[in-house]
């Protein structure tokens, strides 16, 4: 890898070789701004016949060439390095989640406290947690030790015990790894790499347990305290293996590392890191989704911690039939307003998840998929605020303030009122054929609170960027801001629950274009145009029981910004909560649906 | 200044407590008391009875607690003993009987030589059973006390013979520090029988429990030190004897409680300033946080 | 089996009681039962000093961390007993003064009265003692103005503080006795709020209590919640 | 009717006409000279059992004297005195006449008020003081002298009954002595009729069931009322049995159990738990070991330490059944240590200063206070604070609640604490008995409103003196006689 110097850099170009199409783009300097110009994509070629990931890569690569008339690969097929001329890029980065991406199993002695802290590790570093193992996790050790022999993951990380803490159990775990002796993924011939970050006076006993079958690295406890989570050392040591071991053993990889500028990063690590950086660099609090097929991903950054889960049986195609059946299918009909014959809904939704790639083709299917993905995105939404918590088993300092409000340690960091930025992304978000579907999607599904601005992952480039801004944080901040995202607009809701039609807020807008007032009875829904790079000042007074972020009645003022969609204000009251008889649930949607032109008529719907 | 106050160990707040403490108790300081009317009722339910009414006060205390409640035991049997009624100690509390004699040591023997046992007063003694002791008395006294203290046959004891139960007692005077003590007279002697007339004294902690009791079941109620010093002022008003210059000139011992008032006096303005301090801490932490 | 007859004995036990309190025929039982009980818990008391024998001399045997407290303890516990149960230096009684141990096991000046007086009653005080430090602590620790709820018990905090010593009489001493705001004195205003406000508070929770009791003594009574005999909720 | 109660108005003016009829000798004419003759006696007096009672009561009655209502102001109704009462009634006369003579003996030394002045004697004067007191008191134990079988002594006055009554009801009787009485007629010149005694002694005889209804002091409303709220408790209990699943509020101190003993599990030290320093005999001690059971048995899951000192041996042997079992439930019975449930001590003070010696030494990761706690509340939870642990605390002593609220991290506040057991078991039996208590709550809110509102209202038509006491009388009955 060459030393970069950031101002010398005038072309990036970044590849993610995703399972089954590799995605490359290019970013260029233009102006003294970096913007993405082109992109290409190829299928992705890990596996057999091919077995070179690389092949892709360079297919997806010419296709940016051929579009932006620069030559990026040379005649021996290698990306030109560095950029001279018409030729060639400065930078080149690569993501990789072929393959699955990276799989793990993780353990720690309470499921609740070092094994989630592991599963949070895992997860930030961009992996799929396979199963976690703890000493509660109610299966007799020869069910674990079953468990461990059935999973091939690409490696293992073990936690367990603070530091001076807990010896035994974590030894105990060790024992039950080292007798199943797990089988790596890729390779049968290589070492299963095995992370130990758990109580330090235990690491020489876990040195003990295991024999050359396993690699064990030893990083700094997860937990060195209760009170304290240092996730740091585990992810870097996990990104390490990825390399050293899962990347190095896949087809091409091993070329692949070569070319590269920045260290090969999982996917959703990437997508991770560049949420990190926006929210740190605009102190924002964020909010990512990514649903794809099988899994939605959750991202989000509160207070600058950041979390991700992955929820792996919500998704729109393989997993839609779970979806249904988690939900139920009269919730996601509540979405729906107008009848439909459930029997025939079944039929579409094993269909979809024979056939992954149907497209809805008329109104009727393509209501029913947002239906489904929204409730796909709720359950996923509630998954995360389960996991994205403080932390377990810390002494609370009590105050005479606390005596009529006891909270339990373990609470939910995410606050949707303190939410900032809710970015979408995945197909049925991104390939919505109106935004306002997409930005209604959100809104139902996340219900964010206060104001909150909308916006979507034009042409999934995060994890483009997440890698870049390791190398080259300008660039990526720059490109993320101008061409990654699209702007819905702002959503303007407030919390709080109220009877039907009476006042919920009244609401006075100043901008260049937009110069209005108004008032918002409960239930109801609006939107107001305010086109993209339009701001305007809202200043809205909520009535006694609603919160728009200043406390219950209590008036804000604050900026919002339009976009494609424009500004949604909403009054249907926070938790959104629909009419349980049917009648008045599809009276209620069908007013919403109008109010924000979610599905006009087919001469106006090609926009 | 900020950074120490905000991670102050709590041994300074604890050297604070000492010096707030000893300091008035070196220095001897002693402020007046203005008795309130809780303690006057009960100062008012020893007034009523006659020279030579049968009075039973039941020591429910430990040394532990003593210092809450030794000044009132004082201030209690030389009350009695002014008034001339026959006291007629008992205990629930194993160490009971020892709070008495500290009080006998303290009162009787050196200031009353007149009165004689058997005759003034008798020492019942402790007997194990908590309120299970208090529901027989209160029908038969002499069912579970065969005999006093010192092992003497009940019948032998001249002062014992006009008492049946509880219930022949003119009043019954409680000290308490917790189970069992003032709450279990209340439930199984003043509220099933209310011709039993019980006025306690009690400690701090237990004050505000008994409060729903006041007047109906414990006509008068003595909380902690402030109540111990309120009624020895008052008895010392009325029996206490004066100077040429009308100032009480009595031995310290019947100003124990209103002497303690002195360092809780300072250890509440403590108690005060460093709540304050608590605070502005907590509001310079709130501001730095948020601006943040 | 193990289950079933503590079961019965505390149905019955229960039964006996609750009976004996409506029935006035049957309220002698109600005293056996609770005779019982004290015979029952005054042979446990040798129950408690063989296993506290057994645990220290453990202790000291196996060498833990800090046995020679448990060497004190078991000094301290056999020096005690044998002073009190053997009246060592106590005199006779002078009715019985032919039997050499009917005095009385605390007489003034005898063994076990010294340590009485010397040893436990200072360490006792000391122990209640140690709570004023530790109130201390914890109000400049918990007592923050965090919500209304907390603005309020501070407040209420303060006047009692206050109003309990004579810095309240001092601080109000302004307020003539005999007019109408004479309830605003701080003394009084503490004795008012202890009154009112408490009284009702403790009330209410005293009440929550009492049907609490009542409701797991029933529990209890009809073997609904086993739990204390060990049956783990299962 | 019967008239046990009479209204304190009426009590006075009656206590004044008999202070007055004490004053005056039997069978004297009255000091105006208006010449009258005592009415006639009441005739036929009757003494019959008072029915469902406790054994304490006697009901009285007897025909109107024949002048009764002309010249009869009132009944006066006596009772014979026990032997053991007349020994005392005559001591008692002895003392008062002694400490008579003794008191005119000193006025006629040193004249009225010479009590004031006793500062002022001399020791010689004081010393004539006394030898003055004992001659005069030996003279007059030497003159005193009281006949055992005169009226006086023998029958004791208890209360008087209206013209035209002809009931009363005799209280406060011993079940176990057989008693006569007298009932006289008093003239409106508050002259005395001869009484009218009973011929045989009768004795009180104790009913199976106190069922007075209608007077305090009973326990038939009592009974009433509990046997409501077991019902409703039964009720639920057994409801849930077979209903749905019932939801209870989620208590956040009961949640953290499994929060504590992961961080003991994890931090690799001890769970201390404390089950208050009561005996078995208090139900919170009882509650105690039901919550013991669980946070047991979730420690033998996690494999924690679970340390049990008590105040009591009867607690540490109950407490060893309890853990055992939960360990043999969790399926660890290897893991199960009964050295660590041991007897501290009884004294209080001495187990406060065992537990803060052993926090401080071995720093468990979490203390559980669960049971009947006093003074020593702060100083464990304090401690507790201090070496990091998590604490939770449940108890019922409200005196102790706000120093484990400042210094515990969760606290079960009163029957939180009772209700533990269910929500920890979440068995639907005994959540159901939650649901029959919370029947309990909404019997003492009706009754505190009914109470408030008779009460109020009797305060709102006090110009309608009739309507109010109507109002008053109503709420008293409630207060004196429902709810004692």
């Amino acid at each position: 890898m060459n030393q970069i110097d950031p101002d010398q850099v005038q072309v990036i170009l970044a590849t993610d070789c995703g399972s089954t199409t590799t995605k490359a783009i290019l970013i260029q300097k233009l102006e003294g701004v970096y913007r993405q110009t082109h992109r290409g994509e190829a299928p992705t070629t890990v596996e057999e016949p091919f077995a070179d990931v690389t092949m892709g890569v360079i297919n997806s690569v010419t296709e940016v060439e051929e579009l932006s008339g620069r030559k990026l690969v040379d005649e021996s097929g290698r990306i030109i390095q560095p950029a001279s001329g018409d030729e060639g890029c400065d930078i080149y980065i690569s993501t990789s989640s072929a393959g699955g991406g990276l799989q793990m199993m993780v353990a720690g002695v309470v499921a609740e406290m070092t094994a989630a802290s592991a599963k949070r590790a895992a997860l930030g570093a961009g992996a799929i947690v396979m199963d976690v193992i703890s000493a509660n996790d109610k299966r007799k050790p020869h069910e674990q030790i079953n468990r461990i022999r059935e999973l091939r993951p690409d490696m293992i990380l073990v936690s367990g015990g603070t530091d001076g803490g807990n010896t035994t159990q974590v030894v105990q775990i060790a024992e039950l790894i080292a007798p199943a002796k797990p089988q790596p993924r890729f390779g049968k011939e290589f070492t299963m790499p095995l992370i130990y970050a758990g109580n330090k006076d235990a690491a020489p006993l876990i040195e003990k347990v295991f024999d050359e079958s396993i690699d064990l690295s030893i990083v700094p406890n997860l937990r060195p305290k209760m009170e304290m989570e240092n996730l740091g050392p585990a992810r870097d040591m996990i990104h390490d293996m990825f390399l050293e071991h899962v990347m190095a053993h896949a087809p091409g990889y091993d070329k692949l590392m070569g070319w590269t500028d920045a260290p090969i990063m999982p996917t959703p690590a990437a997508v991770g890191n560049i949420l990190q950086r926006i929210a740190k660099d605009k102190k924002i609090n964020v909010v990512g989704v990514d649903i794809g097929g099988a899994t939605t991903d959750v991202f989000s950054v509160f207070d600058k911690t950041f979390n991700r889960t992955v929820s792996a049986n919500l998704g729109m195609s393989y997993s839609i039939s779970n979806v249904c059946a988690e939900s139920g299918m009269e919730n996601i009909l509540r979405w729906v307003h107008f009848d439909m014959d459930e029997r025939e809904l079944r039929n579409r939704v094993k269909n979809k998840m024979i056939r992954p790639t149907t497209i809805p083709q008329s109104k009727e299917a393509l209501i029913f998929e947002q239906a489904v993905a929204r409730e796909a995105l709720r359950l996923a939404y509630i998954q995360h605020k389960e996991f994205a918590t403080t932390l377990k088993g810390v002494q609370q300092q009590r105050t005479v303030g606390d005596t009529f409000s006891q909270e339990a340690g373990g609470q939910t960091i995410v606050d949707n009122m303190k939410l900032n930025l809710l970015v979408a992304s995945g197909g049925v978000l991104s390939h919505a054929p109106r935004m306002h579907q997409t930005a209604l999607l959100l809104v139902d599904a996340f219900e964010p609170e206060g104001v909150t601005h909308l916006a979507k992952d034009s042409i999934f480039m995060m994890p483009h960027l997440g890698v870049l801004a390791e190398v080259h944080t300008k660039a990526a901040v720059e490109v993320f801001e101008k061409d990654c995202l699209i702007y819905l607009g702002t959503c303007v809701a407030a919390k709080g629950l109220g009877k039907p039609d009476k006042l919920c807020f009244t609401f006075t807008l100043r901008g260049d274009t937009l110069n209005e007032s108004g008032e918002m009875n409960f239930g109801d829904i609006r939107l107001l145009p305010l086109g993209p790079e339009e701001t305007a000042t809202i200043t809205c007074e909520p009535s006694r029981n609603f919160d728009l972020g200043a406390g219950p009645g209590k008036k804000i003022e604050q900026e919002v910004r339009g976009g494609t969609v424009g500004l949604i204000l909403d009054a249907r009251g926070r938790p959104l909560r629909l009419p349980v008889d049917r009648p008045a649930c599809q009276k209620a949607i069908a007013k919403w649906v109008d109010a924000i032109g979610l599905y006009p008529e087919p001469e106006e719907a090609l926009v | 200044m900020y950074e120490f106050l905000k991670n102050l160990d709590r041994r300074w707040v604890f050297l604070l407590m000492l010096l707030s403490v000893a300091v008035p108790i070196l220095l001897n300081a002693r402020f007046p008391e203005k008795p309130t009317g809780l303690a006057r009722a009960v100062f008012n339910e020893i007034e009523k009875l006659n020279e030579g009414d049968p009075v039973l006060l039941a020591f429910d205390f430990d040394p532990a607690s003593e210092g809450e409640l030794g000044p009132m035991a004082t201030a209690f049997v030389r009350h009695c003993a002014e008034k001339k009624l026959k006291m007629y100690f008992m205990s629930l509390w194993p160490v009971g009987p020892r709070m008495v004699e500290d009080a006998l040591d303290r009162v009787v023997r050196p200031d009353f030589p007149d009165l004689k046992y058997g005759e003034d007063w008798v020492q019942l003694g402790y007997k194990s059973g908590y309120e299970a002791v208090i529901k027989v008395i209160v029908t038969d006294l002499k069912q579970l006390y065969t005999t006093d203290r010192f092992g003497a046959s009940i019948d032998s004891i001249p002062l014992m013979a006009d008492i049946q139960s509880v219930q022949d007692f003119s009043l019954v005077i409680n000290i308490s520090a917790g189970y069992a003590g003032t709450k279990e007279w209340v439930q199984y002697a003043s509220t099933p029988y209310p011709d039993i007339i019980l006025v306690a004294g009690c400690t701090g902690v237990q004050a505000p429990l008994l409060y729903p009791y006041i007047p109906e079941q414990l006509p008068g109620l003595l909380g902690a030190i402030k109540g111990a010093a309120e009624y020895e002022m008052l008895v010392l008003d009325k029996y206490g004897a004066r100077d040429e210059n009308g100032e009480l000139d009595e031995p310290g011992k019947y100003f124990e409680g209103i002497r303690r008032m002195g360092p809780q006096l300072i250890a509440h303005v403590l108690m005060i300033l460093l709540i304050i301090t608590g605070n502005i801490i907590f509001f310079i932490e709130r501001n730095r946080e948020g601006s943040s | 089996m193990k289950r079933t007859v503590p079961l019965i004995i505390t149905f019955l036990g229960g039964v006996v009681l609750i009976i004996a309190y409506f029935i006035p025929y049957t309220q002698a039982w109600g005293e056996k039962a609770a005779v019982f009980f004290d015979v029952l818990a005054a042979i446990a008391f040798v129950l408690g000093g063989g296993n506290l024998l057994k645990n220290h001399l453990k202790k000291v045997s196996d060498r833990v961390a800090g046995w020679g407290y448990s060497v004190i303890c078991l000094v301290a516990f056999l020096v005690t007993l044998t002073v009190g149960l053997g009246k060592i230096g106590v005199n006779p009684n002078t009715q019985f003064s032919n039997y050499a141990w009917s005095g009385v096991y605390d007489q003034v000046g005898s063994p076990f009265w010294w340590l009485y007086e010397y040893g436990f009653k200072p360490l006792t005080a000391t122990m209640f003692a140690i709570l004023a430090f530790y109130v201390a602590s914890a109000a400049f620790r918990a007592f923050r103005a965090k919500n209304f709820e907390a603005i309020l018990l501070l407040g209420t905090a303060f006047i009692i503080l206050l109003g309990r010593t004579y810095a309240g009489v001092v601080l109000t001493g302004f307020i003539p006795d005999d007019s109408a705001f004479s309830g605003l004195k701080l003394e009084n205003f503490t004795v008012y709020i202890m009154q009112v406000f408490n009284t009702a508070g403790n009330r209410a929770i005293m009440i929550g209590i009492a049907l609490g009791v009542a409701s797991t003594s029933l529990k209890v009574l009809l073997g609904v919640d086993r739990s204390y005999l060990g049956s783990g909720g299962d | 009717m019967k008239h046990s109660r009479v209204s304190p108005l009426r009590l006075l003016f009656l206590l004044a006409l008999v202070s007055s009829l004490a004053s005056a000798t039997h069978g004297q004419e009255a000091d105006d000279g208006v010449v009258s003759s005592p009415p006639r006696p009441p005739s036929n007096l009757r003494a019959v059992d008072y029915p469902m009672d406790k054994g304490e009561k006697i009901d009285l009655t007897w025909d109107l004297s024949l002048d009764d209502p002309e010249n009869v102001s009132t009944y006066l109704v006596y009772r014979s005195r026990t032997d053991k009462e007349i020994e005392k009634k005559i001591a008692d006369d002895r003392k008062k006449f002694i400490d008579a003579v003794k008191t005119a003996a000193t006025e006629g030394l040193f004249g009225e008020g010479w009590k004031d002045r006793m500062a002022d004697l001399t020791q010689e004067q004081l010393t004539h003081v006394r030898e003055v007191r004992s001659r005069a008191a030996e003279r007059a134990e030497t003159t005193f002298s009281s006949d055992p079988t005169s009226e006086d002594n023998v029958y004791k006055f208890l209360g008087t009954a209206m013209p035209g009554e002809n009931e009363f009801v005799i209280d406060k009787l011993d079940g176990k002595k057989s008693y006569t009485f007298m009932v006289k007629a008093v003239g409106t010149d508050l002259s005395q009729s001869a009484g009218v005694v009973t011929e045989v002694g009768l004795t009180p005889v104790l009913q199976w069931f106190d069922g007075e209804w209608n007077t305090s002091g009973g326990r038939f409303w009592l009974s009433i009322i509990i046997l409501v709220f077991c019902g409703a408790v039964v009720f639920w209990i057994l409801r849930a049995r077979s209903g749905k699943p019932i939801r209870v509020r989620k208590i956040a101190g009961l949640e953290a159990v499994d929060e504590a003993v992961g961080r003991a599990t994890e931090m690799g030290r001890p769970i201390l738990f404390v089950p208050g320093i009561q005996d078995m005999n208090d139900i919170q001690t009882i509650a105690a070991m039901t919550i013991l059971s669980h946070i047991s048995k979730t420690a033998a899951e996690y494999d924690a330490k679970i340390e049990v000192p008590t105040a009591r041996s009867l607690v540490m042997t109950t407490a060893r059944e309890t853990v055992q079992a939960s360990y043999l439930t969790a399926g660890k019975p290897d893991a199960y240590n009964q050295d660590l449930i041991y007897y501290v001590t009884d004294e209080q003070f001495g187990f406060v200063a065992y537990l803060s010696g052993m926090m401080v030494r071995e720093k468990p990761a979490a203390c559980f206070y669960m049971g009947a706690f006093y003074a020593e509340s702060l100083i464990l939870a304090e401690t507790g604070n201090h070496v990091g642990a998590i604490q939770i605390a449940g108890t019922a002593m409200p005196a102790q609640l706000p120093f484990f609220v400042a210094a515990c991290d969760y606290t079960l506040i009163g029957e939180e604490f009772f209700a533990a057991s269910a929500y920890l078991s979440g068995s639907p039996e005994e959540l159901g008995s939650l649901k029959g208590q919370d029947v309990g709550k909404i019997i003492v809110v009706f009754l505190m409103f009914i109470g408030i509102t008779l009460f109020t209202l009797a305060a709102l038509t006090s110009a309608n003196p009739g309507l109010s006491s109507i109002f008053r009388n109503m709420g008293d009955f409630l207060k004196n006689v429902i709810l004692t």
